[in-house]
């Protein structure tokens, strides 16, 4: 144990600001920036005054950031961290060295899922400070009903790391880590997701969507209620869920990754 | 007879090196013969738009005849019955202009599908390979390198586009009574074929764009839908929350605006005005012009 | 053809300030030449230049009677140049045959003689039936030959061959090799062959480039630029080497051991049978006997050294795509010039 | 010399395709050269002997333990890959003190490995820039020095020297001596057999995944009876020397003059070659046939090559 902890450690320090050296990481900070931007014009130029309504909020962050950006993010971040190495072969190096094989996971995994969590609390900051009008510094946030704003911040947050953990995992089970991500993102969860059912318990979307809402009910709008008559979970069973996805989704990586044999192209 | 033998293992070549203007035409016909081998992909794509056509020709002809038959002829009862619901339905329907304007808008979007699919590996594909280190000791310019790319990839726009329309004006021509579509319309087929080209450059240019700057061409792909889904909603909000000319940053928004504007149609409260349209779309046709010559440029020097 | 191909006078390109070729002046007479330099010494911007793809900064030139520093002549040049490039390359989704036919094409042949002439170079380097099939089944030989085949099909006087044996197995690198040496002595094709394999340039080429940051280091007929001085003999000898080392210091011989039982002995002119005579005396067997000649490596390591010893500080960078500085600046390999390391 | 491989019926498949196919032998210590034509199976063999991939069938020993898996091994173990596989936005000396401090080095020990391995490589000067502005010729250096920084006592090396420009060539060339000559035992896979000469006798040639043959080089032709021993002679009296030879039972057949301007060239075909030396020598000791040059001809490692694989 010992071992995968030093040897996740190092690789974690190896990795842990490389990622900004990437292509990737600017894609990711592009995708994170679009809702900031829109935000951004739509404070700069909306006719309406005071803070806009709930609705354009929740929009933002719900529909626009935590459904499409978040897994975005993390997809385009998570997904290369072992592909990559496979891809371009440098995973021979770590594989002829004295660590156990789930370390790799483990380390990569943490160096990239610190900076999307930060990427994506930021744009989430930003995306709530532009949408209340300047001004009425004093009222500042008080037109949001309690907490909202904490729990928003928190949903990207866990959003994000539980996404980055099954991208990390999907880049070690298959070959095409971005074709499975998106897939899985808009086809499954995009589709399942939003079925009535006892079926959307089986998505991460599912949990955030009771963590964020399950207080603040009303703020889901009539046309979410009609949809998801599903019960919410309680916040704390939806968080010790997304754990429980999170560590799963890791183990099954590091677990094939340890057994499948990279036959790499001569 | 004399005996002789050719051993020499390699011939002089006899023939001469001709520098034709049209430098860039064997790679347009060899890259069509390649791309034509896609036996799957053409079937999936061009059928469906081959049946779309022919319904739609059918659907002209009942059209005209319709109107014909009205001019007195007995008729008996089921046929009065089956031609009465015809007659209303070729009423409703707009002016044979209009079906061919919607058709057209219709087929754009169709081409921009089949020009993704078939024209977004030109440039990448060949960046991976390295075929542009074989095609660069070559005496072709960067220019002809991009003509013969372009023009492989509007072979399968103007496929998609000017043949199904051209097809419905002369059925409707022909089905029309003493050629009366071609007296009066005659001028809907030069929109047609303006509408056309000018849709064709236009798709061939982004996904010519998406192809040079991706690395492969699933990324070039993912591309081009990217940038057309996403364009959809960036313009939408914008649209409604700033200025109704930010409509125009959706690539399918200037599609239905300039057929509309081209076939002369354009409704005054239309969300986007023509003019917003044509500017988008010239800016984006230069912008991905210069982006795809400096590609290029990186490309040629080859050792 | 007895006209050189390639006259370079003064030749110079320069990217920004970083000049990477400096005045190269050159003839390149038919037959095949070896082009030989370290990593960064210019010879990717040379090939260039002869390709007509880049504009030479200073210096006149005539390559297959064109003159590169006009647009038009650059481009029209390349019909009488053949280029195969040193990396992988391929034209996606084509077979063997498409690809080299559309090539001859783009060269300006119509049709029937691309397809014919296609035929025609895939019989040279021996691609029979691979020719149908597509690029990944190729084995790395075949991609090689593939490439050769391609820089053939508009049959150019000019061949310029980037690393054509690189990567390939003993048997591949034979049978290339032997293409490359009918090329250039039985078809009297001007060939320019880069390769960092140098007993394969010595095999297969009558002349050779050194170039080094730059410049021409040393140009040449091998033959005359791998002869040494004075007449050593190399000598294997089976038996009590000590016991003949005496014998020949004795008779007054210079000599000196350059292995566990190899002499090397200075005889002014090269005389075995006396060798043998002493050999027989004392009871000892040559097994065997060279003149020594030094290898084409020991030439190039040689005016590599001899070039950065001559080097003013501060000189010229090599070219950009490919800086060594730390190595440029380093005195050849660990070992002295022409020291009698064993001959390869 | 303590044997660093066994392997006993050691086979591996990539579904039908075969990599290697039923090898049991024992390779020695000290610096061998791997060789044998492309699929042979030799990236097949080296990757079974560093623990990448696992044998399909039988088993196969290094320093005595089984690779696969065996992750201490690692620690004894250096692998310079083929493949041309760097993390390109790292430096070359972040890449070779990530790998030793992977390797379980302190983090002071690591970078002093680091230095003195990329010195060794005279890389000092360019150690700091990204591996991406690096040549062909750096990158290789850097996958070598990744692979000696930890001081293995069993070093494995896919096709060392390509693209390499002749000095970084001969650099490794004398690198490998010089580890080998320091007890490091050495096994490398290269295509250019003279280079592979050049450094050791010792050769393991692998042709369609079997062993075709293992040892000394000189050993390995003497075995190879079925191809008598090709000596050339270079003699001013050439046809009197060819009269005289053809006498000799060890001589089995004499070739003069092949090409017009070679007529002073002697080609000789003997099954035994130390006698024929003898009478050679015998012979040209007694009479002055002005013999001038005498080299076997089909000796090198590239003629064995071409007689075994052909």
């Amino acid at each position: 144990m010992k071992d995968l902890t030093r040897a996740a450690w190092i690789l974690f320090q190896a990795h842990l600001w490389r990622i900004f050296r990437t292509r990737r990481a600017w894609i990711a900070i592009a995708l994170a920036g679009m809702p900031v931007a829109l935000a951004a014009v739509v404070r700069v130029v909306s006719h309406f005054e005071g803070p806009p309504p709930l609705e354009v909020l929740i929009t933002f962050t719900w529909f626009f950031l935590v459904q499409t950006i978040v897994p975005l993010v993390a997809l385009v971040m998570a997904s290369a961290v072992i592909a990559e190495e496979i891809e371009d072969r440098t995973i021979t190096y770590l594989f002829t060295r004295p660590i156990p094989r789930p370390a790799i996971l483990l380390g990569r995994w943490l160096a990239v899922a610190l900076p999307i969590a930060l990427v994506l609390c930021a744009a989430a900051e930003l995306v709530v400070r532009l949408l209340e009008k300047p001004g009425d510094a004093g009222r500042e946030l008080a037109w949001m009903p309690e907490g909202l704003h904490g729990s928003i911040l928190l949903t990207v947050l866990m959003g994000g790391v539980v996404y980055s953990a099954l991208f990390a995992a999907a880049g070690a089970l298959f070959k095409r880590p971005m074709l499975i991500g998106l897939g899985y993102t808009f086809v499954y969860e995009g589709f399942l997701g939003n079925l009535p059912g006892a079926n959307q318990k089986a998505t991460v979307v599912y949990y955030l969507r009771s963590y964020l809402f399950s207080e603040h009910r009303s703020l889901m709008g009539d046309v979410e209620e009609a949809i998801f008559s599903v019960p919410l979970a309680e916040p704390s069973s939806a968080v010790r869920s997304l754990a429980l996805i999170l560590l799963g989704a890791l183990v099954l990586g590091a677990w094939r990754f340890t057994k499948r044999e990279y036959v790499l192209s001569a | 007879m004399k005996a002789e033998t050719h051993l020499e293992v390699y011939r002089r070549f006899q023939g001469e090196l001709r520098d034709d203007p049209l430098r860039f035409w064997p790679l347009t016909a060899t890259g069509l013969r390649t791309a034509l081998k896609q036996r799957r992909a053409l079937l999936v794509l061009y059928l469906p738009a081959l049946i779309v056509t022919v319904i739609l020709c059918f659907v002209v002809y009942i059209k005209f005849t319709a109107m014909d038959a009205l001019q007195g002829k007995k008729l008996d009862f089921e046929e009065q019955l089956v031609r009465g619901m015809v007659l209303a339905q070729a009423e409703q329907m707009l002016s044979v202009v209009n079906i061919i304007l919607q058709f057209s808008k219709g087929m754009g979007s169709f081409a921009l599908l089949a020009v993704t699919w078939f024209a977004s590996g030109l440039f990448c594909e060949d960046k991976k390979a390295g075929a542009h280190q074989l095609y660069f000791a070559r005496p072709i310019t960067r220019l002809d390198y991009f003509l013969g790319k372009f023009l492989i990839a509007s072979f399968f726009a103007l496929c998609a586009m000017l043949v199904p329309l051209l097809a419905v004006c002369i059925v409707a021509s022909v089905t029309s009574p003493e050629w009366s579509f071609l007296k009066q319309e005659w001028d809907v087929f030069l929109r047609v074929i303006a509408f056309s080209l000018l849709w064709t450059i236009v798709t061939c240019s982004l996904v010519l764009l998406a192809s040079s700057l991706a690395s492969r061409r699933s990324f070039a792909l993912l591309g081009v839908f990217g940038f057309v889904m996403l364009s959809v909603p960036v313009a939408g909000l914008l649209g409604d929350f700033v200025d109704h000319d930010f409509y125009a940053l959706a690539l399918l928004a200037d599609l239905d605006a300039l057929a509309q504007h081209v076939f002369g149609k354009l409704a005054p409260d239309a969300k986007l005005a023509a003019g917003p349209a044509w500017t988008a779309v010239t800016a984006f046709l230069l912008f991905s012009w210069t982006v795809i010559g400096l590609r290029l440029r990186r490309l040629e020097v080859v050792a | 053809m007895s006209a050189a191909i390639i006259v370079l006078e003064g030749l110079e390109k320069r990217y920004g300030s970083i000049r990477a070729l400096e005045g190269l002046t050159l003839e390149l007479p038919p037959g095949p030449t070896g082009l030989l330099g370290p990593n960064g010494a210019g010879k990717s911007t040379l090939i260039k230049l002869l390709l007509g793809q880049l504009e030479p900064s200073g210096g006149r030139a005539r390559i297959a009677g064109f003159d590169p520093t006009q647009r038009g002549q650059r481009l029209a040049l390349r019909r009488r140049v053949g280029y195969m490039p040193e990396s992988d390359c391929l034209i996606p989704r084509m077979n063997g045959v498409e690809i080299v036919t559309a090539l001859g094409r783009l060269t300006g042949m119509n049709a029937r003689d691309a397809i014919t002439r296609a035929h025609e170079v895939l019989d040279y380097v021996g691609l029979e039936e691979a020719r149908y099939r597509g690029l990944d089944e190729y084995s790395t030989g075949m991609k090689q030959r593939l490439k050769l085949a391609q820089a053939l099909v508009h049959d150019p006087e000019l061949l310029l061959l980037d690393e054509p044996t690189n990567g390939l197995d003993p048997k591949g690198r034979k049978h290339m090799l032997e293409l490359v040496h009918d090329l250039g002595r039985a078809q009297g094709k001007s060939l320019l062959l880069c390769s960092h394999l140098l007993p394969d340039v010595e095999r297969t080429c009558e002349r050779v480039v050194m170039i080094d940051k730059g410049r021409i280091r040393s140009e040449g007929s091998i033959e005359e630029l791998t002869r040494s001085e004075g007449n050593w003999v190399e000598v294997e000898v089976d038996g009590d080497l000590a016991a003949f080392q005496r014998r020949l210091g004795a008779e007054g011989f210079e000599l000196e051991a350059i292995g566990p039982q190899r002499l090397r002995v200075l005889m002014l002119e090269p005389d075995g049978d006396r060798l043998f005579e002493l050999a027989g005396s004392c009871g000892t067997i040559l097994s065997e006997l060279t003149i020594e000649r030094s290898s084409l490596e020991d030439v190039f390591l040689e005016a590599l050294s001899a070039g950065n010893a001559r080097l003013q500080p501060g000189s010229s960078l090599s070219s950009p795509e490919d800086t060594e500085i730390g190595r440029s600046g380093r005195n050849g390999a660990g070992l002295e010039p022409g020291a009698p390391g064993e001959k390869p | 010399m303590t044997s660093v491989i066994q392997c006993h019926e050691l086979g591996r498949y990539y579904g039908q395709v075969v990599g290697l196919n039923e090898l049991t032998t024992e390779l020695p210590g000290g610096v061998v050269g791997l060789v044998g034509p492309n699929g042979a199976g030799k990236s097949t063999l080296l990757r079974l002997i560093v623990g990448e991939i696992r044998p399909s069938r039988g088993w196969i020993k290094v320093l005595g333990e089984e690779p696969f898996g065996n992750r201490e091994l690692y620690r004894r173990i250096g692998f310079c890959p083929q493949q041309d596989a760097l993390y390109e936005d790292m430096s070359g000396y972040e890449i070779v003190r990530l790998l030793l401090r992977l390797g379980g080095f302190s983090p002071q020990e690591s970078r002093t490995r680091a230095e003195q391995a990329l010195e060794r490589l005279t890389m000092t000067a360019r150690m700091h820039d990204r591996v991406a502005t690096y040549s062909k010729g750096m990158r290789q250096r850097i996958r070598i020095a990744q692979s000696i920084a930890h001081d293995p006592a069993f070093l494995v090396l896919d096709e060392p020297m390509s693209g390499l420009d002749p000095l970084g060539r001969r650099e490794v060339l004398e690198l490998l001596r010089a580890l080998g000559q320091g007890g490091t035992h050495v096994l490398f896979s290269s295509h250019i057999l003279y280079e592979v000469e050049h450094l050791t006798a010792e050769i393991v040639l692998i042709h369609r995944g079997r062993l075709l043959a293992k040892g000394a080089l000189p050993e390995v032709r003497a075995l190879l009876s079925m191809h008598p021993r090709r000596v050339e002679l270079g003699a001013r009296r050439a046809r009197d020397l060819a009269r005289a030879l053809i006498g000799c039972e060890e001589v089995v057949s004499v070739r003069v003059g092949a090409t017009a301007e070679a007529e002073d060239r002697l080609s000789i075909e003997t099954r035994a070659v130390g006698p024929f030396f003898q009478r050679l020598n015998a012979l040209a000791a007694g009479e002055r046939f002005g013999i001038t040059a005498l080299r076997s001809a089909d000796a090198s490692l590239e003629a064995v090559f071409d007689y075994l694989i052909a």
